[in-house]
């Protein structure tokens, strides 16, 4: 190849960098590794990490272990759709576009809403593309934010906000759950949009229906953060009103992977599809008249309207939403109740059997909650977390510095993979955890009902 | 309900016969002419969809005490109606999706020389070290020490990116190299604001990526665009027009999206620093220099790496990738928080960062993906990604020095680095654009180069080879190539008639985008969608 | 070597642009048109060999010790050329076996009726067990503390099997059906041998597999072979004929191979029984009767069963299967050594059997499939497995009903079990023998039936549908298959050059037995393996 | 399709079994289990395995742990091999097809014999079908089996020989090394074949050539039975003169497997094709004239030939074939010498390390050998090797009972995955355990260089 251009060394071809700006030839860098020394190094560090195949895992706070079927990567991960990229020829790209013109028609079925994009990077940050295309639509910049949004995300808003002309104005939580009278006060002709969890950061049903009614009557959008697992027992949201309904896609489909790759999803109504961020597929016919899919409405998007693009989107998180479309697919109807039905009565035995610890009790028994909840704790949440994982378990988030009010809070995840025989081992271990650290004897023991009082404000 | 893996549902209903034409037989049957005129589609899943099916199965809920759902869960909370999934088994979903990855091209499959996308070929240890259940099953809000090997990990990667781009320190929270840009722009926001000296604008060439400009538009800034040189490089002049203190960066890749090294970078960074701007690095095309040249020794304060091209992590169909952004000391305390850094023998997220941006990823980004990044880099080492480079650029210059007596080169310079930019302005006035080239490419078993972009070069045709392609894929891709240049100069109306082998034939973007339908419905439910025929785009759209 | 995952080699060598044809670029080029008249090969992975490139890479060998190899191996004993394995990279690797893989026909893909071989959808949960390590990479020469979960497993699988069965042990020693056969005419012989009345004969139907009588020669018995009855059934008459003293054993499958239940089973073992001769089951055909009926209770003495089959592993293309060996009481003893035992609470290898007649297998059979059997069985439990063997036979007579009124039955009774035999017989009258038909079924997307099997049927298609395909399918494959009938009866010519849109056309099998090349050779070397005409085969070969 | 039939319960379809002959209702059988409970038992299973993953692994005896290139199942494991059956039909199955030519071509360059089959079952049973094929050919009935083979291989023979009509006659090994001389003096025109194994199960280098031309002196056949990891290193037995060469296949890309599956292999002169057991690929051409494969010389097998067939195999190990046909293609020549070295220099390095401590010394010292070598300990090998597993390490197989004049031997496997710290790993935790046990000052001690005696008589 080096003769066919006339070189004899190929960093002639590196003329054009200027020498003084070659790198030295000293980089701290590994050596070569054979595949053998990979795997192993990779192996060793993975070992260092205690993960849920060893840990019963009860702690969520928007990254669920739910089960993924075999079947799911099995499909996704082959190499037609993993070694591809973005579908822009589609006449050899079928494959990836049908699968994702399905995972837009699954995620429609979700939220209750006709149209939904190809994914976004993960739940947080569709939550702020959702607030940018509330804000361009109603060319308002206020955003009511509910503070039984997960912080994590609130952080998220918070940090996009500053490039973005929104302002944030937080609404309180009462009783876990979202202040709606607070919104009433506070929604102007000012608001672009209102923004929920559903359900919220502590697991608590919020009131959709009515936070669209006065979304709606100050002619802002109303936005839905939603657990897509929860929509076998729960209306979706863009049935009771919502406008934009994003959420976090991990628990479809796709391991915790330390937080990512998962997606987040958007769904919109039609009248706002000109405003969706990310790819969209649509169907349209081949030269034979054939149904096909491309991509669609692309003038919406950077590599094209550039600047004035509705985001700045382009790689996103494609082959994760395709595991979703396949563990969707392999759900079914049944199958999506089922696990909602499951986690729902999994949470509900749990909480009971927490409180009826001494000194522990519901921090919200009134609410309902279908696979979440917060427990108060007569110690320090996190030292009992780290108490629970040498009895193998991990017991939940604890909420120490995280919601106001909730310092002795522990959030605790029950999903379809967690047996009555482990909520049992988490209420036992718990027990004996609590009379370990003396804490069982502490102020407010046996009172597991008393009302929560408002937090997080 | 549990178990039974075999064909559950369907099992009560009579099959009528209906119609024993070759059309049901063809949904059923496998699609061997998955290729060309006789293809069959396959169905859509909701297609395949029947009564009572599934593949799922769940554990006797009534092992648990049952729940009174009235007690517990307002009725209006409740769902009402069952969510309309498919009803399918599990040989359904497999034969499914077998068959639409047959109906799909990869690097696994062969050539895609995807300009600015680096689509090389993905290593399968990678894989396997990603999905380990210690990576793979951890939940992000483990404590440390309960995950001290995935926080070595992110440390050594983090070193090894500073070294290579000779800059200070990393957050892996951006997903993709848009997303490192957007957060990148955010630093340089803060780092101005904190001095009291806000600023409006962002400077970019004109052969910026879409995604530069939208990024900058979401930072909170203004765009302004300067032209390249003749020669296709900064226009120093017009640069230094374009900057003053209100200008907050100057963002560029280099080599740029011509695939021409800037020579003039130094002199750059110099006009760029001197107004108080900061220069960004698009890592989009560090393949090129990877090992070679560092964006730091050139004056770049903050630079995203796209992990997913230049540390061979495959593209998912368009995603998942990671987007990492490295910045120089000065703008370390605005990174995102938390960051990983030491602790004694082991590692801690520091979230104590009060001038940080806060958080842009609700986690710890694509993590994933960096397992993946990182055993490529053990695999490889210091000296092998030198040689990455040294072997993307010659492929590029070989493949570029084939093709040259047919198309022509949008900006004359040479050498190019890792990727070139052919203009088949020839070709249009035979009647054939770049996109029936591309077409042609399909029919002839490659993917085709990214075609018109950079916007600055007429009928762009941009091809990277990287450098994991043979000679003889080099050869074979030039053979194809020559070929449809000689039968555009002879009869091009073939090619636009192209792809004719491929499962599809041509298809018509512009009814996709005027009568949207942009999901499946019951036969019985029109499609609710609508459109808006301005929202087409121009049949020129950049593909990268 | 170690590291680059790049392309390594090559490099230097340069491009002469050997004939701008298509030839070269299609071999590079991705096949879409995989079907069809113009689909073109994928070379060998020889022809894909370039020197100096490779995929391998290991650690340097500089961080041991060296060693004298003249010291330490005698020349003689030395290597003295390289083997002239291939020179790829992992890149060349990975897209050669991704194409060779779209070439082939699977379950994953479509409908695979092969009669008597239980092509099952294969559920994806058993593969993932199967690949834990805590499995996959265990010794086999582990000791038993080391190992207790894979002797759980085995125990538990082992009594599944027994209470299906009706039988008292088993072993997992056979790694596929045959080598259950052999094993188990080995402890027929071995039984005997003990009671001091050994036996020289050993009775089949002349319906049997190819298996069974060259098993029966393999343990060291003559074959006798009964006929049929015009039923389709044992010829009792014949049978009783057939039998002495000097019959080992009496050896069928129920259903048969016509996929007919032998109703006077109990008759049958009482008649053999009486000359003090064994009853073996041959289990290919046990799906039919799973949960249903026990080869133990019909009088049945040693049982093979085919996991591969009736427990729904994967056929890898030609296998690893698993073929355990079940055995009534008073034949435990005879049972290949060593066997799993309980111990305390635990399990151990019991090896002290002395009348044991040894191993059949290096080590414990092929462990994989055994865990994927578990998993099914798990999966399934008693009542899934008995809704398996239902929907099987349902499944077979719905399809004969659908295809009785185009295809004669090679034996008139009904109902039918879990398969049936069709004749082509009046096809062949219109020029389209059994052969063509499956031919036309290839180009209509489907795996044809078994053909010529079972020999007693003239122009055999055995078609098996399983449990596990739905209703549309099997109505897609009646309407494919009257299709063809519709064809013959108009015009057998192209059926009989069929197919035309699978990846070839038909091959020219007798040219390769004919000129036998069995590997491949460099260009340079002659082809070194010759042949005999006589070697070929019938035209009308059983494939199954 | 119940009313297609005229049925209305799918139980009326089994009538043609005698009721009497119906299965009780009440079997003892697993109650249907979920998915998500499955992947958990079987979870729970093997996490009660200690796997080598956990454990670094000096075992051998026939089955290695070479390390399984990422690629390897990867490509193996796709649906469209593992999910199809016996190419039967070419046209469709033209993968499978090539891809076992190409290991057919593979095996003829390991074995340096010009056919190869297209798998047996495991290298024991690939030993028993060379022996029919030999006496077959030969019309003689009288193999000479080498002591040095390994035990389980001999025992397999025994129970085939009951069926065949073979007489089996065992060959003693001197210093660890087969006895031509004894060879010399049994072979006869009786004699239908010599089997010798290479390395043998001692891990000694046989004299392949020695011994075919004692072999072809008396118009016997040599049977090889071949570590095909060893060909990097050791000259292929068929270019030495040996007429079938057999092996097991295991270390070409399957994982240990507890024993299974992997494969046997099976290779011979184009003489012998004819007496081939199992399937066999060969090349020929489509109506179009495009090279295709097929399945040929079927009448060779059970399916046509019945009860004169060559063997009964029908299913064989397709699938752990086609692994090593990817494995040896990613090896490639380099990779194979590369291995080679990396385990002789590792196992010379183990025999020295070992050797120094006191009381223990290697059984062969004179003989060569190139990844697997026995030493003799001065404590019971079985309950060294159990004390071992307390330092993570698997240190051998332990031939009490195996070999004769052996019974404080430990036979010690050294792969390419054993780097130096492995090795000295293993010497210092013998001389702890041997300390421990307080072995390390028995007789003997430090004369690690002593002739080992006559064995395995
Ligand atoms: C030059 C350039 N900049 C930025 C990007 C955006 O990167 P990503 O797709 O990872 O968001 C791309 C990717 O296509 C690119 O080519
Ligand atoms: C009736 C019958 N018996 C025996 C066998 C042999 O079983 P295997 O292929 O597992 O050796 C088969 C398999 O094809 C069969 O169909």
């Amino acid at each position: 190849m080096l003769a066919t251009l006339g070189l004899d060394d190929v960093d002639q071809l590196f003329k054009p960098i200027p020498s003084d700006l070659r790198a030295p030839a000293d980089l701290d860098l590994p050596r070569p590794h054979a595949e053998q020394e990979v795997a192993a190094e990779l192996g060793r560090l993975a070992a260092r990490n205690r993960h849920l195949d060893e840990l019963t895992c009860f702690l969520g706070a928007g990254v669920y272990d739910h089960y993924v079927p075999a079947a799911v990567w099995y499909l996704a991960g082959r190499g037609e759709f993993a070694t591809s990229y973005t579908p822009y020829q589609p006449e050899m790209s079928q494959g990836v576009l049908q699968a994702l013109f399905e995972y837009q028609t699954l995620i429609s079925e979700l939220t209750g809403l006709e149209v939904s994009n190809a994914s976004l990077y993960d739940g947080a940050s569709a939550v702020a593309e959702a607030a940018t295309m509330a804000v361009a639509a109603t060319r308002r910049s206020e955003l009511l934010v509910s503070a039984a949004v997960a912080p994590r995300v609130r952080e998220l808003l918070e940090t996009y906000s500053r490039g973005l002309d929104i302002k944030l104005v937080e609404i309180g939580a009462l009783d876990g759950q979202t202040d709606l009278e607070e919104v009433r006060g506070k929604a102007s002709d000012q608001t672009a949009a209102v923004l929920l969890a559903q359900p919220n950061f502590f697991g608590v049903v919020e009131d959709v229906a009515a936070a669209a009614e006065l979304s709606n009557g100050v002619g802002a959008r109303l936005l839905v953060s939603f657990d897509p697992l929860t929509a076998g027992v729960l209306e979706p949201p863009g049935r009771l009103g919502a406008d934009i309904v994003v959420g976090e896609g991990q628990g479809l489909g796709n391991h915790p992977n330390f937080g990512g790759p998962a997606f987040g999803f958007l769904a919109c109504r039609p009248e706002d599809v000109r405003r969706l961020p990310g790819r969209l597929v649509g169907e349209t016919l081949d030269t034979a008249g054939r149904r096909a899919f491309v991509l669609t409405l692309q003038a919406r998007e950077q590599h094209i309207r550039r600047e004035k693009a509705t985001s700045n989107n382009c790689t996103n998180q494609t082959l994760n939403a395709i595991a979703a479309a396949v563990y969707l697919s392999w759900l079914g109807p049944q199958g999506l109740e089922e696990v909602g039905q499951l986690c729902l009565r999994a949470a509900r035995y749990a909480a009971d059997r927490l409180a009826r610890i001494p000194g522990v009790r519901l921090a919200f028994p009134e609410q309902p909650f279908v696979k979440e909840f917060v427990v108060r704790l007569p110690a320090d949440p996190a030292e009992v977390s780290r108490r629970m994982v040498d009895h193998g378990l991990l017991a939940g988030l604890p909420l120490t510095g995280l919601a106001p009010g909730l310092e002795d809070g522990l959030l605790v995840a029950v999903t379809e993979r967690r047996t009555k025989a482990d909520v049992d081992r988490l209420a036992d271990a718990l027990a004996a955890v609590l009379a370990d650290l003396g804490a069982d004897r502490a102020e407010g023991a046996g009172d597991g009902r008393r009302k929560g009082e408002e937090v997080a404000r | 309900m549990t178990g039974a893996i075999n064909d559950s549902g369907g099992t009560g209903t009579g099959a009528t016969g209906n119609g024993g034409g070759i059309g049901r037989a063809a949904f059923e049957a496998v699609p061997w002419a998955a290729g060309g005129r006789e293809g069959q589609p396959e169905r859509l899943v909701f297609e395949r969809s029947s009564p009572g099916r599934r593949a799922s199965s769940f554990p006797d809920a009534g092992a648990l005490p049952p729940v009174d759902l009235d007690r517990v869960l307002p009725a209006g909370f409740r769902r009402t109606e069952p969510v309309r999934l498919p009803e399918v088994s599990e040989r359904d979903l497999v034969r499914h999706y077998t068959r639409l990855a047959h109906r799909n091209y990869a690097v696994d499959l062969g050539f895609y020389p995807l300009g600015s996308c680096t689509m090389k070929y993905n290593p399968k240890v990678a894989e396997a070290a990603a999905a380990l259940p210690g990576f793979a099953r951890l939940h992000p809000a483990q404590p440390a020490e309960q995950v001290q090997g995935a926080l070595e990990l992110l440390a050594r990667l983090e070193h090894a990116l500073c070294e290579l781009t000779g800059l200070a320190a990393a957050t892996f929270q951006p997903a993709a190299g848009a997303h490192g840009e957007l957060t990148g722009l955010l630093i340089i926001r803060a780092h101005h604001e904190a001095r009291n000296d806000p600023r409006r604008r962002v400077v970019i060439p004109d052969a910026a990526h879409g995604t530069n400009p939208a990024s900058v538009r979401l930072a909170g800034f203004e765009v302004t665009t300067v032209a390249s040189s003749p020669e296709g490089l900064i226009d120093l002049d017009a640069l230094e027009q374009a900057l003053d203190t209100d200008v907050a960066a100057f963002m560029i890749t280099n080599p740029n999206t011509l695939g021409l090294f800037e020579r003039n970078i130094a002199q750059v960074a110099k006009l760029v620093h001197r107004v108080g701007g900061q220069l960004y690095y698009d890592g989009a095309n560090f393949n090129a220099i990877l090992g070679k040249a560092r964006p730091g020794d050139m004056g770049f304060d903050v630079v995203h790496l796209n992990l997913h091209k230049t540390f061979a992590t495959p593209h998912g169909g368009g995603g998942p990738g990671a987007g990492p952004l490295v910045v120089a000391e000065h703008l370390v305390d605005f990174l995102p928080a938390p960051v990983v850094v030491r602790d004694g023998d082991g590692y801690r997220w520091d979230t104590d960062r009060p001038r940080s941006i806060g958080r842009v990823h609700g986690w710890n980004g694509n993590f994933g993906i960096l397992v993946r990044a990182f055993a490529y880099l053990l695999a490889n080492g210091g000296d092998g990604l030198r040689g990455v480079a040294e072997r993307a650029v010659l492929n590029a210059n070989y493949l570029l020095e084939r093709l040259s007596s047919a198309y022509q080169l949008g900006y004359p310079s040479r050498p190019v680095m890792h990727e070139f930019v052919l203009s088949a302005r020839k070709q249009k006035g035979q009647g054939a654009r770049a996109l029936d080239v591309a077409k042609g490419l399909i029919d002839r078993g490659f993917h085709p180069p990214t075609v018109y972009f950079p916007l600055i070069v007429e009928e762009a045709l941009m091809v990277e080879p990287t450098e994991t392609e043979s000679v003889e894929t080099l050869d074979s891709f030039a053979e194809a190539m020559l070929e449809i240049a000689a039968q555009a100069q002879a009869d091009a109306g073939p090619l636009r008639q192209a792809p004719v082998t491929a499962p599809v034939g041509r298809l018509d973007e512009a009814r996709a985008a005027r009568t949207l339908v942009a999901r499946w419905h019951p036969p019985s439910e029109p499609d609710r969608a609508g459109s808006d025929p301005a929202d087409e785009g121009p049949p020129d759209k950049p593909t990268s």
